[in-house]
């Protein structure tokens, strides 16, 4: 009896809690696609921003915010998978992954426009790559490093010992081990780094604006600077310029974060076969 | 086959270093840039002056750290239970289908710009606060007032952003449990929630403890939706339902414009947020590491 | 139009401006207009903040640097050039269902250091005064509070500013002014070429507000926008400073801000 | 057959896993008190047979289960029936040993504290007993408190049979719980479970027809996914119906 | 004794999980071409044994090893020794059953394939005469390319059997194989290691005392992490020199 109280408190109390998530989840997004998406028309994806954003479209930006994010998170994926693996595969129990690890947790949690000031001081000034492509990437990639390496980590964690033994004992080397048993079976723990850095990516203002800039025209190479739909929609709406730009730009950006998502979603659950 | 294989580890252990390293440049960035003006003006000084005010030459950081603990307490308040309660229901309770419907939306909202939240913050929560909330607080205390910018504000609005992260990583590791621990839990005659409690949970712990950091870190991170909505008071709070200005919003918002001096100011308060965090993982280890001799 | 740049045809190159987002949607509005001109010239226009113009053009990393606030002094010592494009004035607002219609620089003054707390005291409704400020170091914000004396100079002759702890702290125009639309009983200040009628600017000393009054040199707060640059100007870069001082550079200027000529 | 009661009544019981039928038209009688052995080559649908008992096989995705399984006079797939109450009351222990990722003491404690019981001294003195009955008491009695992932396979897989016991339940299922022991432990654990059949209804599925043959009442012959035939066990080894039985048993060997 | 040659040599091997030692000073020889049998109770230590013989007690944390193994007189402990080449020589079955998440061809074909085998008809020809030799090719010829997990226990037993030979190793360790499997899928891989041992070396740890006594050449017989006899299968089950291993043989069932 005072199980079933009990059970239905619980249930009653996580039914709750994901109920308030949903709320919040559709408020946010209801409002925001509710004063946006009456915006967004043939012009305003196809064409260029006229005075300062306040008319035409935001095609250059875009563009813009597509190639930046995809290339920080061409760079960073590799790396970040690559450093998780070395700490959890390769120097596991070892005393100085601690501190590492510890420093890239503090990391996640210093705010963007610091990790923009090293960018700017860095790339953009230090090794002259000026406001570009190029920096803002590189500046984006070290910023999502961290919940990366940890997603990644994580799930590595979960993979158990015995694919491990299975495959070296058949005289797979490590990496064959790595490549081909436990990457493929922490595929959705990968994932979920990935896509939790194409959110902060492609959601950051901050450091963008000081390592990419904000050029509005249309980029042509990597060295190029460019602006972002976020650093756009900031810039329309903290200097007043245009509320109704600022809410189609925030829709066009969720829609295109839900490509994004369901994309790689479909990809990877192509690869695993569910048991 | 061999010198491919020494190849691609050298790349990996290259990666790491990769990443050690630019953890390591930031890191030093921040100290260079921040060092020299928290020795002159005295460590003491700086963080438990209560005065902020940079253009007077006043670098008292206490009431910013008061409201960064603060706004990020109250967020992991909020978010950590919703966060943990949905990824239990996504892995454990939904059926496959629904569950992906959700677990996408959530991811969702990793996506939206933190410039977006705050505005939704500034337009309906903040009056919301006022309107709905402080008429509710006012039957217990009748003195409380509030503009609705405050830590209550801001805690809500950094517990939404910080669910994706919450939420993905630990059901992530929710969804790694091996069956057959399931198993063993029912076939004791354990129920479906104590096996949850008891079993699944605990061995899913690293997961979300992990998950709750990076979460931690985003809270305290966060700067462009907090400047909107916590109102950027520098003063020590009494309540949640006071303004606030915390270490990462100051940052933000004073570094664009700031003259040299004053920019070293905030590089300092960066130095002393790093510490906070460092403080913060280490109190969430050990108590990770407590529980676990309790389990 | 173009007949009065007679240099300007034939040019080409690379201007980069960057720095105080204020000033970085007329940059960009210029620029455009200039481009029309000199097809062969890109302009770049670069956000990041004053503290980004000026650093940028200390470190020579882009032809011009943009501040929407004055130099410091040490600031100054650093940079060759100074050159002010346009000048922005600043409006007092209140949330528009507040009665009060004018206040005396010296009200004003009261309000922003906490003197005075009620709006009864102004000749308004019985109701507390909430305070919108702008972060520190923010041009708008040092043009205020110099003009109106909350920051006055102590014994030892450096400026304090004294703007009260109770204020509320916004970090740009948008987020003012969508805050003191949205909350009774506040007052805040943001650029002329901003307003709209989601807030209510109300007069100083009995002036209204308005760009022809700042102009005129009646209305009193206003802010320079600055363009710095440290190094020998391209002939890219000249002409484009040359345009935006031109009669046709400042006609656009005066769409939303107040033109220096 | 008629002089014991009757535990588990099982009718044209069906279990699909998809569009595979694993089990079909299963009938079969589980008596109280007895000990009944389930035999067949691998992957004949044994442990499905045994997870259909305590309606484990709930947890799989895409199982279809159609017939009667009758539990004391009651249908167990009933919509209202009370599965944990059931699982309670049958116990289980797997094929492939599965400890908690908790100390050895926890796991054995899991299912009393599960079922209310708070005291210390009472919940010590169950991890003795258990640990005693399943003769592990004596190699692990100074390392309670440690990981049970630490143990053995066989350690394990005695563990996870206290781990049952604990529960005092009333029908004990087993899915092959020797096969990862060693003959000393599991002959301890073939003398408990002639002990534990005083008290408890035990159904084991076994590979080794000596095992079968020496401890249990009544033995059912699976293949493909049939029962082809049950019986005490004394007439399924001298004298079984089936021809397909008889070849199995004397293909056996040791 | 003298008259095989020599395929791994041990000499005095101690090993610590952190602080506790679970195998004391064991000297050992196994013979090529020969099937040695591993017995003793359970939590000896075969298991840690038989897995310090491909170093797969490398991936332990807090293991430590000291003494020397042999293998084709080579020192496999040796800093500069190519591990890898060792355990694809040396294959290993575990005790308990585990096959990848994979399909149960990509099973099979992961160990040639991770050795460069890329012809897709050569590997079909493998994963067929893998399957037949393990017996398990009928049971799942139609569903090679579903998920291997979804098979029962000795199934999966018999597919990392089959895993391990895809790879044709020179030495094939093995940890209970037989454990899971019913008495003719047993008598099966039986007669399996009887062809397996012309080419192969076979050391195997088994409960089973016939088993031990049918299929090997040499018995080990391990108590407490030490060796306390090796000899000829005939001499430990006939004459037995220590007086614990005659209790433990004769204290067998069956
Ligand atoms: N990873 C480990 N950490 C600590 N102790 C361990 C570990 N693995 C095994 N042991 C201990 O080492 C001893 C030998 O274990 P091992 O697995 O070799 O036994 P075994 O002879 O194979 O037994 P079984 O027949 O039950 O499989 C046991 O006491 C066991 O508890
Ligand atoms: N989850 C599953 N999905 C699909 N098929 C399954 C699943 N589990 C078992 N099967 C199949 O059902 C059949 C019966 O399996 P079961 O595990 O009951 O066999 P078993 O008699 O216990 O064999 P063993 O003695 O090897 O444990 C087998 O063909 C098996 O492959
Ligand atoms: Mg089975
Ligand atoms: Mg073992």
């Amino acid at each position: 009896m005072i199980k079933k109280i009990k059970q239905g408190a619980f249930y009653g109390s996580i039914g709750l809690l994901a109920f308030l998530v949903m709320i919040s989840l559709l408020s946010i997004m209801g409002y925001i696609l509710f004063n946006g998406v009456g915006h967004i028309n043939l012009e305003f994806l196809t064409k260029e921003p006229r005075s300062m954003g306040r008319e035409g479209g935001i095609f250059s930006v875009i563009i813009g915010t597509l190639i930046l994010t995809l290339f920080s998170v061409l760079i960073a994926t590799p790396i970040g998978v690559a450093a998780a693996i070395f700490f959890t595969e390769y120097s596991a129990g070892k005393k100085w992954v601690g501190p590492i690890r510890f420093f890239t947790e503090i990391l996640a949690g210093i705010p963007s426009i610091i990790f923009g000031l090293f960018g700017f001081a860095f790339f953009v000034i230090f090794l002259g790559l000026g406001w570009s492509i190029l920096s803002g990437g590189l500046t984006l990639a070290i910023m999502i490093l961290p919940t990366l390496i940890r997603a990644t980590e994580e799930s590595l964690k979960t993979v158990p010992m015995s694919y491990r033994e299975g495959s070296l004992s058949l005289g797979a080397t490590k990496l064959q081990t790595i490549t081909r048993v436990i990457i493929p079976s922490c595929l959705p723990g990968i994932l979920t780094g990935i896509i939790l850095g194409v959110g902060r990516a492609i959601g950051e203002t901050a450091a963008v604006m000081l390592t990419a800039g904000s050029n509005l025209r249309m980029p042509t190479s990597l060295l190029d600077s460019t602006r972002t739909m976020s650093v756009h929609l900031y810039t329309l709406a903290s200097e007043g310029i245009s509320l109704e730009k600022t809410f189609a730009t925030a829709s066009l950006l969720i829609i295109i974060v839900l490509i994004i998502n369901t994309a790689a979603n479909a990809i990877t659950s192509k690869y695993i076969i569910k048991s | 086959m061999k010198a491919y294989e020494k190849i691609v580890e050298k790349l990996i252990i290259v990666c790491a270093i990769i990443s050690t390293i630019s953890v390591v440049l930031i890191t030093v960035f921040i100290f260079r840039s921040g060092l020299p003006i928290l020795m002159n003006y005295g460590v003491i000084d700086f963080i438990f002056g209560t005065n902020w005010s940079p253009t007077n030459g006043n670098y008292g950081i206490l009431p910013l750290i008061a409201g960064t603990l603060s706004v990020t307490l109250g967020a992991l308040i909020i978010g950590v239970p919703m966060g943990i309660a949905s990824a239990i229901i996504l892995s454990e309770i939904l059926p496959g289908k629904v569950a992906r419907v959700f677990k996408s939306a959530i991811e969702l909202l990793a996506g939206i710009p933190s410039v977006v939240y705050g505005f939704f913050g500034l337009i309906v929560l903040v009056p919301a606060i006022r309107t709905f909330i402080l008429p509710i607080v006012q039957l217990v205390v009748p003195k409380a007032t509030t503009t609705g910018f405050s830590i209550f504000a801001g805690a809500i609005i950094l517990a939404i952003m910080i669910l994706p992260t919450i939420v993905s990583i630990s059901e992530n590791s929710i969804k790694a449990v091996p069956r057959e621990f399931r198993e063993a839990s029912l076939a004791l005659g354990a129920n479906k929630m104590e096996t949850i409690v008891r079993v699944i949970i605990p061995a899913a712990k690293s997961g979300i403890i992990a998950s709750i950091i990076l979460g931690m870190g985003r809270a305290i991170g966060e700067t462009m939706a907090v400047i909107l909505i916590t109102g950027n008071m520098p003063k020590i709070p009494g309540g949640p339902l006071d303004s606030v200005a915390t270490l990462t919003g100051t940052i933000a918002m004073e570094m664009g414009y700031a003259d040299a001096t004053h920019q070293q100011a905030l590089f300092a308060v960066g130095i002393i947020l790093f510490m906070i965090i460092m403080l913060l993982n280490a109190i969430a280890q050990i108590s990770a590491h407590g529980l676990r001799g309790n389990n | 139009g173009a007949k009065t740049e007679p240099t300007a045809t034939g040019l080409t190159g690379k201007v980069v401006v960057a720095g105080s987002t204020s000033v970085q949607p007329l940059s960009e509005e210029l620029a455009s207009a200039f481009m029309d001109i000199n097809p062969d010239v890109t302009i770049e226009i670069q956000g990041g903040g004053s503290g980004v113009g000026i650093k940028a053009a200390q470190d020579k990393i882009a032809d011009f640097g943009s501040s929407s606030r004055e130099l410091k002094a040490e600031e100054k010592a650093t940079i060759a050039n100074e050159y002010v494009i346009a000048k922005d004035g600043v409006a007092v607002v209140l949330d528009p269902a507040n009665t009060v219609t004018d206040l005396s620089l010296d009200q004003i003054k009261q309000i922003f250091t906490g003197k005075i707390t009620n709006w009864k005291e102004v000749g308004g409704a019985d109701a507390p005064i909430v305070v919108v400020s702008r972060e520190e170091g923010s041009g708008t914000r040092g043009a205020f509070v110099e003009i109106t004396k909350v920051s006055e100079k102590d014994a030892a002759g450096t400026a304090v500013d004294n703007t009260t702890k109770d204020a509320l702290v916004q970090p740009s125009t948008g987020a003012v002014k969508t805050t003191v639309a949205n909350t009774p009983n506040t007052i805040g200040y943001i650029s002329i070429g901003a307003l709209d009628d989601t807030v209510k600017a109300i007069k100083v000393e009995g002036i209204d507000a308005t760009e022809a009054n700042v102009l005129a040199g009646d209305y009193k707060i206003s802010r320079p926008f600055l363009y710095l640059s440290n190094t020998e100007l391209t002939p890219a870069a000249q002409a484009f400073l040359d345009f935006i001082l031109s009669a046709e550079g400042q006609a656009i200027v005066a769409k939303d801000f107040i033109p220096v000529q | 057959m008629e002089n014991a009661s009757t535990k588990f009544e099982i009718d044209k019981l069906n279990l699909f896993y998809g569009s595979f039928q694993a089990l079909i038209d299963i009938d079969m009688t589980i008596y109280t008190n007895k000990i009944t052995a389930l035999i067949g080559p691998s992957g004949c649908g044994k442990s499905t047979f045994i997870r259909t008992l305590n309606r484990m096989n709930d947890l799989i995705l895409g199982v279809k289960t159609t017939g009667l399984v009758k539990f004391d006079e009651m249908d167990i797939y009933a919509v209202d029936y009370d599965v944990i109450n059931l699982r309670k009351k049958v116990g289980m222990v797997f094929q492939k040993p599965n400890p908690f990722p908790k100390t050895i003491f926890e796991n054995i404690v899991y299912g009393p504290k599960v079922h209310g019981e708070k005291n210390r001294d009472k919940l010590q003195e169950i991890v003795e007993k258990t640990l005693k009955e399943v003769a592990l008491w004596e190699e692990v009695k100074d390392r309670l408190h440690k990981p049970a992932l630490g143990l053995s396979g066989g350690q394990q897989q005695r563990l996870c049979i206290a781990r049952c016991l604990a529960v005092e339940p009333e029908v004990i299922l087993m899915d092959e719980p020797t096969s990862a022991l060693d003959p000393v432990a599991t002959s301890k654990i073939e003398s408990l479970l002639e002990e534990l059949v005083e008290k408890y209804t035990i159904v084991i599925v076994t590979h080794n027809m000596q095992q079968a043959g020496r401890v249990s009442d009544y033995t059912s012959f699976f293949l493909s996914g049939k029962v082809l035939e049950t019986d005490k066990t004394e007439i399924i080894f001298s004298n079984p119906t089936n021809k397909k039985t008889e070849e199995y048993i004397t293909g056996r060997f040791g």
